[in-house]
C-alpha cells in the first residue's frame, strides 16, 4: 500500500509565518552562519596542516564524524566519507607506498618498492588528504548552497555572482535530469538502455551529445525565463527566504576556532616541530 | 490483444501519489480519449502503459506480458508514446534524421525505411520541414514531428499526450484524419486532450479521470450527458452543446450540425 | 499615448528565408484586451516577441520599421526596464521554470525578489495569485515535479505576481483543462478591469469571443484584420486566415446557409442564447396561432 | 557573435558553462601515465561556450568551473584556475563576431577556431600557469614547464578536435530555417 502521500499544506497564518522567520535547518550547529562555518572549515584545514602528521589528521577525521552527528547529518556524512576512505584513501595509499626510495625495503621490483618509511609516509599523506576531504564533505553536508549564497549576498556579494554559483550547482543536477530525459526518449523508441553493464555503457555514448546540446540550448531558455522575471533590473532586490543575522554564538564559535588555530601554530613551532 | 491496468497505483519518488488503483483496458484497434483535470494523473497513467513508469502496486499487462518483467524498450516497441513535451522526445538535429532514428538503429533496408518514413510524413503532413531543425519549428509542428517519429516504428498501440495543445483548425482536421487512418489499420489510439469539441467529434469511447482515479468510461454522448461525472471531473460540454442545453433543445447534442438541425 | 505603435514592421529570423512578420502596421491603445489569432506559424509569437523587445534583444534577425512601446522607440528602451514594465508569459509551458528555486511558492516569489518588493508584500502577492489560480496544493512541490498544466499555471502565476501594467500572454491555456481555462480567462478579465493593457494569443476562439475587446488577425506574417471582436469574428478575414469561427457564430452561419439566417450574428454564448430563444419563441407562437 | 548576448544570457551561460566544465573535468578525466596530468576534455566545451557567448563568459566559466573541480578534489591551485580562465578569455576574444549561433560554420571559421584554441592554450599553459606556479607557489621552474608543456599539447589536441565536433553539431542544430510554408 502507498501511505506516504504528501498532504497539501493549508495556507493559513501559521504556514505563512515560516516565511517571516529566518530560514532554519532545524539544528543549532547547521544554523550557524554559513560564512562562519566556511571560515571554520578553512581554519580547521589550517589546524590539520599544523598538527603532527597521522595522529593529528586522524583526530580531525574523528572530530568531523562527531561534528556531523552533532549537526544531525551523521548518517549521510559517514556514508559519503566511508566511500571516500575506500576509494580515494585506498588509491592514494597504494600509489604512495610502492615508491620506496630508501635501502631497507621489504620488497622491491624495478622502480617499485615498499619500506617502513614509505609506509609511514604514505599513511601520513593519505590520512591528511582524507582529513581535508572530511572537512569539505562536512561543510557541504552542513550548508545548502542556497544558504551560502544568501549569506554572501548579506555581506554585499552581487546577486548575479551568487546566481552564477547557485546556477552552476543547479546545472549539475539538471545535467543528471537531462540524462534521464534522453534515456527515457531512447527507451520509448525501443532502444535498449537497461540491463547489463555492457549494454548500459553502449547506451552511454549516444546519450552524451544530446545531453550537452540540450544543456546548451537550455542556456537560451533559462535566460528568457529569468528575463521575464526581471532578473536584470538593477534596483535593490529583496530576499524571500532569509538568514538569521550572525549572533553571539556565531562569533564565539569563530573565536574558539581562531584560538584553536593559533594554538596549533604555536604548538607546531614550539612543541612538535 | 490488450493493454490492461490491474488495480494500478503509482507514486513519484517525492511521495506524491499520482495514480490510485486504476483499472483500465484498451483493446487492439480501439480509439479512446482520456480527459480530466490538470494533475488528474493522465500522463502518469499512459506512461505506465508503455513501461516508462512501472506501477508501485498492481500490474500493467501489454498483450498479457507484465511490463515489470521486461525492459521499457521492449514494451515501447508495442506501445508508442508521444510525449506531452515534444522537447523531451526529439533529439535529432534535423527532422529527417529524427524520423530515421529507429530504422538506422535497427538497420532496416533502404526501401523499408523510405516506405515507412514516407508514410509517416504523409500522415502527419510534415513534408515541408524534413530538412529543418526541430528546435526552430513552432510547438504544434514539433508535436507532429514527434508523432511521425513514433509512427515509423509501426507500433500496435499509439498514445498521444495532448496533441491538440496549441493546434490550429487545420492541424485539428489533420490529427482527426490521422487517428481515423490508424484505426482503419487496426492500431489502437489513446489520446489525452482538453479539447472537448475534438473529443465529441472524434471519439466514441471516453475515459474520465479525476483525482488520480478513473471515474467514468463510456461513449462520448453518455459522458457529456452525465452531469454528475462532468461536475466531479470539472469538465464542460462543447460550447454548441452547452447552448443547445441552455435552450432546452433535447437531447443536448454534441455535433454542431445536429444543433443546427434542432433550431427551427 | 498609444500603448504600442508599429509602422511598416518586418522581421526575419537570422538565416530564415522568409520573414516572420511583414509590413505590420498596428496601433494598440492602453487599457484594452487584444486577442491575437492566426494559424500555426503565422507569426503570433513573433509579434509578441517584438512588442516585448525579446526581438531584437534575444533573437537574432533583421528588424525593420518603427516600433514604439509606451511612446518610446524600442531601441531606446533599457531591456531591464522593459522586463519590469511588460509582463510576458511565454508560449512553451515547459521552459519557464527558473531552475533555482526549490518550491513553487519560492518560484512564484522570484520575480518579486528581483523587483525589490518587501517580504510582507511578497507573501501577500504570492498568496493572492496562488488562490486566484487554485494551486494551493502545489506550493510545497518542486517546480520540476509538476504535470504539464500545473507548469503552465505556475508560469502564469509567476508573471501575474509581478503585477506589471502591460501583459503579453502567449497561449496561456494550451495545456489547461476547461475549468482552469475559464479561470485564467476570468483572471485576465479582472486584470483588464483593473486597467491593465493585455495582448493575448489564443487558439480557443470561443473564449476569445467572450472576453476580448479587439482582435488582431495574422496570416503568413501579415496583419489582415484588426478591429472590435464582433466585427472581426464575423468578417471573411477570419476564414481567409484559416481561423475557425466561434461555435455559436458557426451555428448562425450554417443557419444562414440553409436560408434560416438570424437577425444578428452572435459571437458570444449570451448573444446566441438571446437571439435563438427569440427565434424559438417566435416559432412556437406561430405554431399556436395557426 | 554578431551581437553581444544580453547580460542575462551571459550570466546564465557562465553558470551552465561552469557546470559543464566541472562535470567533464571531474568525472570524465582520462588518466595519463604522467602523474598529476590527465587528458581533459572540458576545454572543448569551454572553447565552444567562449565562441558562442563571448570572452567574459569563457573566462568566468573556465575559472569557476576549474575552481569547482579543484575545491572538490585535492585543493585549490590558483595559477591553474587562472590559466583556465585565460584560455576561455582568449578564445572568446579571438572569435568575437562570428556567426555560429546562426548556423554558419564553414572551413574558414574552423581554421580560425583551431588557431585561436592553440594560441589560447599556449598562453594559458606555457605562460600563465607556469608563471603563476613559480610566483605563487615557488615551484621549481623546470617542473612547471614540463607540466605546462604537457598540458599545452594534450589540451590543444583535445580542444581542437572535440571543440570542432561540438561546434559543428551545435551549428547543425542552428541550420537555416527554410521558408516554412504556411500550408500543410
Ligand atoms: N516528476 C514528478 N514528480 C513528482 N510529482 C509529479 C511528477 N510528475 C507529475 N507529478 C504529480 O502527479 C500528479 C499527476 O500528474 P500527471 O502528469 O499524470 O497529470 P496530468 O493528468 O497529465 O495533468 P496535465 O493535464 O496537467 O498534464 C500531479 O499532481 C503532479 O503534480
Ligand atoms: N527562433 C526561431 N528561429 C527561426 N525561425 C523561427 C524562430 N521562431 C519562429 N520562427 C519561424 O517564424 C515563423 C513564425 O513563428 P511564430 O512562432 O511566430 O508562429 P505562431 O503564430 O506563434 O505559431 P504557433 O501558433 O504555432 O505558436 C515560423 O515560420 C517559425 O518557423
Ligand atoms: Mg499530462
Ligand atoms: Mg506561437
Amino acid at each position: 500500500m502507498i501511505s506516504n502521500t504528501v498532504a497539501p499544506p493549508t495556507l493559513d497564518a501559521s504556514y505563512l509565518d515560516r516565511f517571516r522567520k529566518p530560514a532554519s535547518l532545524g539544528n543549532p550547529v547547521r544554523d550557524l552562519n554559513p560564512l562562519v562555518l566556511l571560515a571554520c572549515a578553512v581554519l580547521l584545514a589550517v589546524v590539520t596542516a599544523m598538527l603532527p602528521e597521522l595522529v593529528g589528521s586522524a583526530a580531525v577525521c574523528l572530530a568531523a564524524v562527531v561534528l556531523a552527528f552533532l549537526g544531525g547529518v551523521g548518517r549521510r556524512f559517514v556514508s559519503v566519507f566511508a566511500r571516500l576512505v575506500l576509494a580515494v584513501g585506498g588509491f592514494l595509499f597504494v600509489v604512495r607506498v610502492i615508491f620506496a626510495k630508501d635501502a631497507d625495503t621489504y620488497w622491491s621490483w624495478g622502480p617499485f618498492g615498499i619500506s617502513p618509511t614509505s609506509i609511514t609516509e604514505a599513511a601520513g599523506f593519505t590520512v591528511f588528504v582524507l582529513a581535508m576531504c572530511a572537512i569539505l564533505t562536512l561543510f557541504f553536508a552542513f550548508v545548502p548552497i542556497r544558504h551560502l549564497m544568501l549569506a554572501l549576498e548579506d555581506v554585499g556579494v552581487h546577486r548575479k555572482a551568487s546566481y552564477i554559483v547557485l546556477a552552476s550547482f543547479q546545472a549539475i543536477t539538471d545535467l543528471g535530469a537531462n540524462v534521464r530525459t534522453v534515456l527515457d526518449a531512447q527507451k520509448s523508441r525501443g532502444v535498449e538502455t537497461e540491463g547489463s553493464i555492457v549494454r548500459r555503457a553502449g547506451a552511454f555514448l549516444p546519450v552524451l551529445a544530446p545531453v550537452f546540446l540540450s544543456a546548451m540550448s537550455q542556456t537560451e531558455e533559462r535566460a528568457l525565463a529569468l528575463d521575464a522575471r526581471a532578473f536584470n533590473v538593477s534596483s535593490r532586490h529583496s530576499q524571500f527566504v532569509f538568514l538569521r543575522r550572525p549572533g553571539i554564538t556565531d562569533w564565539a564559535v569563530l573565536g574558539g576556532m581562531l584560538v584553536l588555530t593559533v594554538g596549533s601554530i604555536i604548538g607546531k613551532v614550539l612543541l612538535w616541530h | 490483444m490488450t493493454i490492461r491496468l490491474d488495480d494500478v497505483s503509482f507514486a513519484y519518488p517525492d511521495g506524491s501519489l499520482a495514480v490510485d488503483r486504476v483499472n483500465l483496458a484498451v483493446a487492439a484497434g480501439e480509439r479512446v480519449a482520456i480527459i480530466g483535470q490538470n494533475g488528474a494523473g493522465k500522463t502518469t497513467t499512459v506512461k505506465l502503459m508503455n513501461g516508462l513508469l512501472r506501477p508501485t502496486t498492481g500490474r500493467v499487462l501489454v498483450d498479457d506480458v507484465d511490463t515489470a518483467s521486461q525492459t521499457t524498450a521492449t514494451t515501447a516497441r508495442q506501445v508508442a508514446y508521444v510525449f506531452q513535451n515534444p522537447d523531451d522526445q526529439i533529439f535529432g538535429t534535423d527532422v529527417r534524421s529524427e524520423l530515421e532514428y529507429i530504422p538506422r538503429h535497427d538497420r532496416w533496408s533502404a526501401e523499408r525505411t523510405n516506405e515507412r518514413v514516407r508514410r509517416a510524413v504523409k500522415m502527419t503532413g510534415i513534408g515541408k520541414y524534413l530538412d529543418l531543425n526541430p528546435n526552430d519549428l513552432p510547438f504544434a509542428i514539433k508535436k507532429f514531428v514527434a508523432i511521425a517519429a513514433m509512427l515509423v516504428g509501426e507500433p500496435r498501440y499509439v498514445i498521444l499526450d495532448e496533441p491538440t495543445a496549441g493546434l490550429d483548425g487545420r492541424g485539428l482536421a489533420l490529427l482527426k484524419r490521422l487517428i481515423g487512418q490508424l484505426e482503419d489499420e487496426g492500431t489502437a489510439v489513446v489520446t489525452i486532450t482538453h479539447d472537448m469539441r475534438f473529443v465529441a467529434d472524434t471519439f466514441d469511447r471516453v475515459v474520465v479521470m479525476a483525482q488520480r482515479q478513473v471515474i467514468a468510461d463510456a461513449p462520448a454522448t453518455e459522458i457529456f450527458d452525465d452531469d454528475d461525472v462532468l461536475a466531479r471531473a470539472r469538465l464542460q460540454r462543447p460550447v454548441g452543446a452547452q447552448l443547445a442545453q441552455d435552450l432546452g433543445l433535447a437531447p443536448a447534442s454534441l455535433q454542431l450540425d445536429d444543433v443546427v438541425a434542432l433550431i427551427p | 499615448m498609444a500603448l504600442i505603435e508599429m509602422r511598416d514592421v518586418n522581421f526575419t529570423y537570422a538565416y530564415a528565408d522568409a520573414p516572420a512578420l511583414q509590413g505590420v502596421n498596428l496601433v494598440l491603445q492602453p487599457g484594452l484586451l487584444y486577442g491575437v489569432v492566426g494559424r500555426n506559424a503565422s507569426g503570433k509569437s513573433t509579434l509578441c516577441n517584438v512588442m516585448r523587445g525579446i526581438v531584437p534583444n534575444f533573437h537574432d534577425g533583421e528588424l525593420t520599421g518603427d516600433v514604439d512601446v509606451l511612446g518610446t522607440p524600442l531601441r531606446d528602451w533599457d531591456p531591464a526596464e522593459l522586463s519590469r514594465r511588460i509582463g510576458y508569459v511565454f508560449q512553451n509551458p515547459f521552459t519557464q521554470i527558473s531552475g533555482i528555486r526549490d518550491t513553487v511558492f519560492e518560484e512564484i516569489a522570484l520575480g518579486l525578489e528581483h523587483l525589490g518588493v518587501d517580504r510582507e508584500q511578497m507573501i501577500a502577492r504570492v498568496i493572492e495569485v496562488v488562490h486566484e489560480l487554485g494551486i494551493e496544493a502545489l506550493v510545497e512541490k518542486d517546480p520540476n515535479g509538476l504535470s504539464g498544466g500545473q507548469r503552465q499555471k505556475v508560469a502564469f502565476a509567476s508573471i501575474l505576481a509581478m503585477d506589471a501594467d502591460v501583459l503579453v500572454i502567449d497561449e496561456p491555456t494550451s495545456q489547461l483543462d476547461p475549468e482552469s481555462t475559464e479561470e485564467v480567462f476570468a483572471i485576465i478579465r479582472r486584470l483588464k478591469e483593473k486597467g491593465k493593457s493585455i495582448i493575448l494569443v489564443e487558439h480557443s476562439i470561443d473564449l476569445l469571443a467572450e472576453y476580448v475587446d479587439r482582435i488582431i488577425v495574422l496570416d503568413g506574417g501579415r496583419v489582415t484584420a484588426e478591429g472590435p471582436a464582433q466585427d472581426v469574428l464575423t468578417s471573411p478575414a477570419l476564414d481567409a486566415a484559416g481561423v475557425p469561427r466561434p461555435e455559436v457564430t458557426e451555428i448562425a452561419h450554417r443557419l444562414e446557409a440553409q436560408g434560416r439566417g438570424l437577425d444578428t450574428t452572435p459571437i458570444t454564448k449570451d448573444a446566441a442564447r438571446t437571439v435563438l430563444s427569440a427565434r424559438l419563441q417566435e416559432t412556437s407562437r406561430d405554431h399556436s396561432t395557426r | 557573435m554578431n551581437r553581444t548576448p544580453s547580460p542575462v544570457t551571459q550570466v546564465v551561460a557562465i553558470g551552465i558553462g561552469a557546470a559543464l566544465f566541472f562535470v567533464l573535468g571531474r568525472f570524465v578525466a582520462i588518466p595519463t601515465p604522467i602523474p598529476n596530468t590527465s587528458i581533459s576534455i572540458q576545454y572543448a566545451i569551454l572553447a565552444v561556450f567562449a565562441v558562442l557567448y563571448g570572452p567574459v563568459v569563457g573566462a568566468l566559466a573556465g575559472f569557476i568551473g576549474h575552481l569547482l573541480i579543484d575545491a572538490t578534489g585535492y585543493g585549490i591551485w590558483i595559477s591553474w584556475e587562472l590559466a583556465s580562465g585565460v584560455f576561455g578569455l582568449i578564445v572568446g576574444v579571438l572569435l568575437l563576431r562570428n556567426a555560429v549561433a546562426e548556423g554558419e560554420f564553414g572551413r574558414p571559421l574552423a581554421v580560425r577556431f583551431s588557431v585561436a584554441v592553440v594560441l589560447a592554450n599556449a598562453l594559458a599553459w606555457l605562460v600563465v600557469a607556469p608563471l603563476g606556479d613559480v610566483l605563487f607557489y615557488s615551484e621549481p621552474a623546470n617542473k612547471v614547464w614540463v607540466q605546462g608543456s604537457l598540458a599545452f599539447v594534450s589540451n590543444s589536441i583535445t580542444a581542437v578536435v572535440l571543440g570542432l565536433l561540438v561546434l559543428s553539431l551545435y551549428a547543425r542544430t542552428r541550420t537555416r530555417t527554410g521558408s516554412l510554408s504556411h500550408d500543410r
